[in-house]
């Protein structure tokens, strides 16, 4: 007879090891250490919230503060290595293997670790990936979470900030994990139930309320003629030309300048209601003045973003909103929502080969992906049709399937001598010396339909074969070292055949490219439109 | 160090006044342009990053086949990349005109 | 609904705000670009120089009468004044003083947006400094001098001395007016006497409406040009004298830091 | 030598010595009254005062009450009497306590103190001592008709001190010397400042806290001279028609110049 109940009984045992630093599922913060001890087991798999946004930093400090003598080989599985303890977990030998996303910050010192050997990567992934390994293969043994709000009973209140706390707890409590959180005080009855208290084990009130990071902010301030330019090809190149409808937009400037053009140059063009209606995106402050302009009918959000908390429980006719009023976030939802239910996203990349394979990856850095993968593909298992989606297929046999506009919106240079348009991606050699077995790409060039530069669309979608493809690349990538092998003859043919579009072919007149065009030009000007609703935070007050 | 780079394209038309644009501001440059009565486009680049003469001759070389303007051009770069570059020497052209 | 987005003035560079503050139509330019007096001093440390050395003098009228404004601009080195940008103030205000004298009276506008004096420069800019300084305090027996703060860059160093020896002081909310950058503050005595990086508390003590309130500013206007074209129009029309700098009111400096504060009227 | 007494100090008590000391001022800034070779003169200096009620002012700089200190003493300057400006002052003071208050304000009013009395017919001159760097140096010398200055080593001029250049410019001695060197109003040194035509008169002393008599008599003689000669008169402006001044100013000038050939079209 074997046994059916071995992770339950494991749990059981867990927390009963842990029960001394406990009184009705809250133990204090000062025992955080002490309780993990506790529940850990060598080897286990432990979930760490922590994304670009939100982040479990009391439960992931005092992770990194186990005696590694007790605890050591854990696996640790991220969203994104993004505070400095989650690196020392490698250096202090308490965990040694790591499944993740993004590592944006940390991507540096994570290099180091892979290549002294204190850690071994397992795969890099995009969100929506590591989310659904979460419930097959990398199930996650404990899971440490964060949240606002905590009742007597363990339900939790995750304010605007939902992002993926119910994902991990689902993967987590239903396969007999333990699930620990950290809130930001314990409440007699929570403002609103983001998770049900039975899938949570035990709560500790945070020494200090979690770490979070405005990271969608952009200030008006600093966006550029250039971008402002690239942003009107994309409305009257992309946007009105297949009238999209349903979109996510990345966190540039030069996305920003998009949103803040809608209510100017859009309106002008009479696109109001014909584009950019649907959006899965978080709050951008720079989408108020669309908003507010009458542009947009919803907003789904993956996460919160600071200041807006206000402004969004004042739009609940666009934003998804909680009977409280607050913003309900969630990123695993949202990811879905933008891989399957819109027509087109559009992002930004450091590097682009001349096959349109971008990378964010440059050397000495393992940066990973967040959620651009599931955004920039196309998701074969879409069957709903929409006219922009239809549009960019050519066939006309009986049986046909459209496809997701993914559009790579980029400069012909970074810097002034760094190009963007490579002949080789940096990912290629990281690749090669952390061992990886596949190059980490960003978005693969199959998928990309439209590249953007300051000097015109390139409409590859459009294109016969490889051979066109590459020459249409070239045509819009400047005096990069790709754009250089550009042909001008084959240029002018690609404009009239419509595979290449300079400002020019598409109506846009490059001396309309000022500031003046934003519909808000500073911070100041976003809370205007708001009405004093947007509060933004203190960096990026100027006032 | 600051690197002067100086060019030369033939040229033919004529533009009716002078333009001045930009600032030397990081990631910005500026532009003073003149009507020049040589059949030629002079350009001088005084630029605080060195190295990148090839691209700058690039991006003139493909201004002035563009726009095959009889021109004093004089540029003062902080680290413009081609794209502001291009975008000031369109908006110059303009102010010309 | 569209709300009023004000006719930024922080949104204009220097020439541009010049242009915009005097009369329509009225606005010439002295030693222009294209005199081509560049800092000679810039290249030996690495530094580009620009075709006007950060200063537009401009010649106009204002409210219909003989008019100059001279305005920073606080893209180029923050602003910073060093020997020719210096003299071009410097001159603009003698010759100003020399029209009142000679009874066809010059309004003159000190658009500032500056860093304070030029580091690259360093001893030119404070001899210019001084030579300004004596020259506002000259000109305004005649008539009054008038500043308007309201770049992004704020007034700090010895052009913010210049500005508190001016009879009127326009600024708007974004405005910074301070001796010292807090940025220096921080580099000079720690981030516990000055944390520059709170902006909250940057605009609590240095912002135009704090200075408004401590009556270092005469007017607190919106970032909005018909607003601050007004605010200067009024401050020649009305035509007050310098009021002598007296040493204000103040906390006791020997309180706490914090205490010291919030004794001032200020949250840290 | 001893560096126990501040440079400013030394002067002041070696000029001002037996003087009637002006009374109201903070302990950092001494003002007094005594003749200089029969013609009645004020002598001013900002000395540190370790007590000093803002604590970030306890170093000799020019904070809110030296400032203020500083404008008082001019402003109270005796009918028919000249000032002079001893200079000894490290910089202006760093502290939020300052900036809330506006040290702006209180260092324009030395300027402004400095200016009127100097155009209501006070000569003024300022000799430098010490340091004299940026805004304390404007505050307190910059507005003097005339300006000496000792010709040692440890007389600076600058709009920073040295520790915060190498800080801000991130540039090692050796950079900052080369460029010192080719562009000499970025040198600290009292013989650079004097090649900017900014000094009329530089006096070497063997001892720069305590002058033999004859070096005191001379620079007595010199400082008595300008003040008398309407030197102590001339607005900072003038200083550019110096002889010394020409070569060294020559864009100054020629700013002037091309200015006013197009003030009025």
């Amino acid at each position: 007879m074997s046994a059916w109940d071995t992770r339950r009984i494991r749990k059981n045992q867990r927390l009963a090891r842990a029960a001394s630093y406990v009184r009705s599922g809250v133990f204090e913060s000062g025992d955080a250490v002490a309780v993990l001890e506790s529940v850990l087991e060598p080897g286990d798999r432990v979930c760490v919230e922590g994304n670009n946004q939100k982040q479990a930093d009391l439960l992931s400090r005092a992770l990194a503060s186990v005696d590694p003598e007790r605890v050591h080989d854990l696996h640790l599985l991220i969203s994104v290595l993004g505070r400095p303890e989650h690196i020392e977990l490698f250096e202090r030998g308490i965990a040694s293997q790591v499944d993740f996303s993004f590592s944006g910050p940390q991507s540096l010192r994570l290099a180091q670790q892979v290549a002294d050997g204190r850690v071994r990567i397992g795969a890099i992934h995009t969100y929506l990936e590591l989310f659904a390994r979460y419930f097959v293969d990398l199930t996650p043994d404990i899971a440490l979470v964060a949240a606002d709000e905590a009742d007597a009973s363990g339900n939790l209140y995750t304010g605007a900030n939902t992002e993926e706390t119910p994902t991990i707890v689902e993967a987590t409590a239903f396969r007999n994990g333990v699930v620990i959180a950290q809130v930001n005080r314990i409440v007699d009855r929570v403002t609103r139930v983001d998770v049900p208290g039975d899938w949570v084990d035990l709560v500790v009130v945070a020494d200090r309320p979690y770490e979070i990071e405005p990271l969608f902010t952009r200030d008006p301030e600093q966006i550029d003629d250039v971008q402002i330019l690239m942003a009107m090809m994309v409305v009257r190149g992309i946007y009105e030309r297949h009238r999209v409808r349903t979109l996510n937009h990345g966190i540039g400037f030069d996305t920003a300048a998009i949103e803040l053009i809608l209510p100017t140059y859009g309106e002008r063009l009479g696109l109001r209601g014909e584009i950019c209606t649907n959006w899965v995106l978080n709050p951008h402050p720079t989408l108020i003045p669309a908003i507010e302009s009458g542009w947009v009918q919803s907003v789904h959000s993956f996460g919160g973003e600071l200041g807006m908390e206000r402004y969004v429980a004042a739009r609940p006719d666009v934003f998804f909103t909680g009977r409280d009023g607050s913003l309900r976030s969630n990123r695993a939802l949202s990811q879905n929502a933008g891989m399957y239910a819109t027509d087109l996203f559009i992002g930004s990349t450091l590097q682009m080969d001349p096959d349109a394979n971008s990378s964010t990856a440059t050397l000495g850095r393992i940066a990973g992906f967040g959620g651009a993968p599931n955004l920039g593909n196309d998701p074969r298992g879409r069957r709903h049709p929409s006219q922009a989606w239809l549009e960019m297929t050519s066939s006309t046999h009986e049986i046909r399937r459209g496809r997701k506009i993914v559009v790579q919106l980029v400069e012909t240079f970074r810097e002034s001598g760094v190009p963007t348009f490579v002949e080789h991606l940096d990912a290629v050699a990281l690749g090669r010396m952390a061992g990886f077995p596949i190059a980490p790409v960003m978005i693969y060039g199959d998928d990309v339909t439209h590249v953007v530069t300051e000097e015109g669309i390139a409409y590859l979608y459009k294109a016969r074969d490889v051979d066109e493809r590459r020459a249409a690349l070239a045509a819009i990538a400047g005096v990069t070292p790709v754009g250089l092998l550009a042909d001008s003859t084959r240029t002018q043919e690609l404009r009239r055949d419509g595979v290449v579009a300079f400002p020019e072919d598409l109506g846009v007149v490059r001396g309309e490219a000022k500031r003046s065009l934003l519909a808000a030009r500073s911070i100041r000007d976003l809370v205007t439109w708001s009405g004093g609703l947007y509060e933004p935070p203190k960096r990026f007050r100027s006032w | 160090m600051i690197e002067t780079l100086t060019f030369t394209y033939p040229a033919s038309a004529h533009v009716a006044r002078r333009a001045h644009v930009g600032v030397v501001a990081s990631g910005n440059c500026e532009l003073l342009l003149e009507p020049s009565p040589e059949p030629s486009a002079s350009v001088t680049v005084r630029t605080s990053v060195g190295g990148y003469a090839t691209t700058w001759e690039a991006v003139l070389a493909r201004f002035f086949a563009r726009h095959s303007i009889a021109v004093r051009l004089e540029i003062d770069d902080f680290g413009a990349t081609p794209a502001v570059v291009a975008m000031r020497l369109e908006q110059a052209l303009e102010q010309a005109r | 609904m569209t709300p009023h987005i004000g006719d930024s003035y922080a949104e204009r560079n220097a020439r541009e705000r010049a242009r915009t503050l005097l009369d329509p139509g009225t606005f010439r330019e002295l030693l222009d670009p294209f005199a081509r007096m560049r800092s000679p001093y810039l290249a030996a440390q690495g530094v580009v120089s620009q075709s006007d050395d950060g200063v537009v003098v401009a010649r106009g009228t204002l409210g219909g009468v003989r008019a100059c404004v001279a305005a920073t601009d606080g893209r180029f080195l923050g602003g910073a004044i060093g020997e020719i940008g210096g003299a071009k103030i410097a001159a603009s205000l003698e010759l100003a003083r020399r029209d009142a004298e000679r009874g066809t009276p010059t309004r003159v506008v000190l658009a500032f947006d500056s860093g304070g004096i030029r580091l690259q420069e360093a001893n030119l800019g404070l001899l210019a400094i001084a030579e300004i300084c004596d020259a506002v305090a000259a000109l305004r027996t005649h008539q009054p001098v008038v500043a308007v703060i309201a770049g992004r860059v704020g007034v700090y160093g010895g052009m913010s001395i210049v500005t508190a020896l001016c009879n009127e002081v326009i600024v708007t909310e974004g405005a910074r007016v301070g001796l010292n950058g807090p940025d220096v503050v921080e580099t000079e005595a720690g981030a516990d006497e000055f944390d520059a990086s709170n902006r909250p508390l940057v605009w609590k003590v240095t912002g135009g409406r704090r200075r408004f309130a401590q009556g270092h500013a005469t007017a607190l206007v919106a970032d909005d040009m018909p607003d601050i074209r007004a605010a200067v129009e009024d401050a020649f029309v009305r035509n007050r004298p310098f009021v002598a700098i007296e040493r204000p009111e103040f906390p006791d400096p020997g309180l706490e830091r914090e205490a010291f504060l919030r004794a001032y009227g200020i949250t840290p | 030598m001893s560096e126990e007494v501040s440079r400013g100090r030394a002067w002041f008590e070696r000029f001002a010595a037996g003087g009637a000391r002006a009374d109201g001022l903070p302990a950092s800034v001494l003002a007094a009254d005594a003749p200089l070779d029969g013609l009645p003169v004020r002598w001013i200096a900002v000395v540190p005062a370790p007590q000093a009620r803002f604590p970030r002012a306890r170093s000799g700089e020019m904070g809110i009450d030296e400032a203020f200190g500083v404008a008082a003493a001019v402003r109270g300057v005796p009918p028919n009497s000249a000032i002079v400006a001893l200079v000894d002052v490290p910089g202006q003071a760093f502290g939020i306590r300052e900036e809330a208050i506006g040290l702006q304000r209180a260092l324009a009013a030395s300027v402004d103190a400095y200016v009127q009395a100097r155009r209501s017919g006070h000569p003024v001159a300022a000799l430098i001592v010490g340091k004299a760097i940026s805004g304390a140096f404007l505050a307190h010398g910059m507005q003097a008709g005339w300006i000496g200055a000792l010709d040692d080593p440890g007389v600076d001029v600058h709009v920073m001190s040295e520790p915060a250049v190498a800080r801000v410019t991130r540039m090692q001695r050796g950079d900052l010397a080369r460029i010192a060197s080719e562009v000499p109003a970025t040198a600290r040194d009292i013989a650079s400042f004097a090649r900017l035509g900014a000094i009329d008169a530089l006096f070497e002393v063997a001892d720069p806290q305590a002058p033999t008599d004859e070096e005191y008599a001379a620079l007595a003689r010199a400082l008595g001279a300008a003040l008398r000669d309407g030197s102590g008169l001339r607005p900072p402006g003038e200083r550019l028609n110096r002889p010394a001044a020409i070569q060294p100013r020559a864009l100054a000038r020629r700013v002037r110049d091309e200015l006013a050939a197009g003030w009025d079209a």
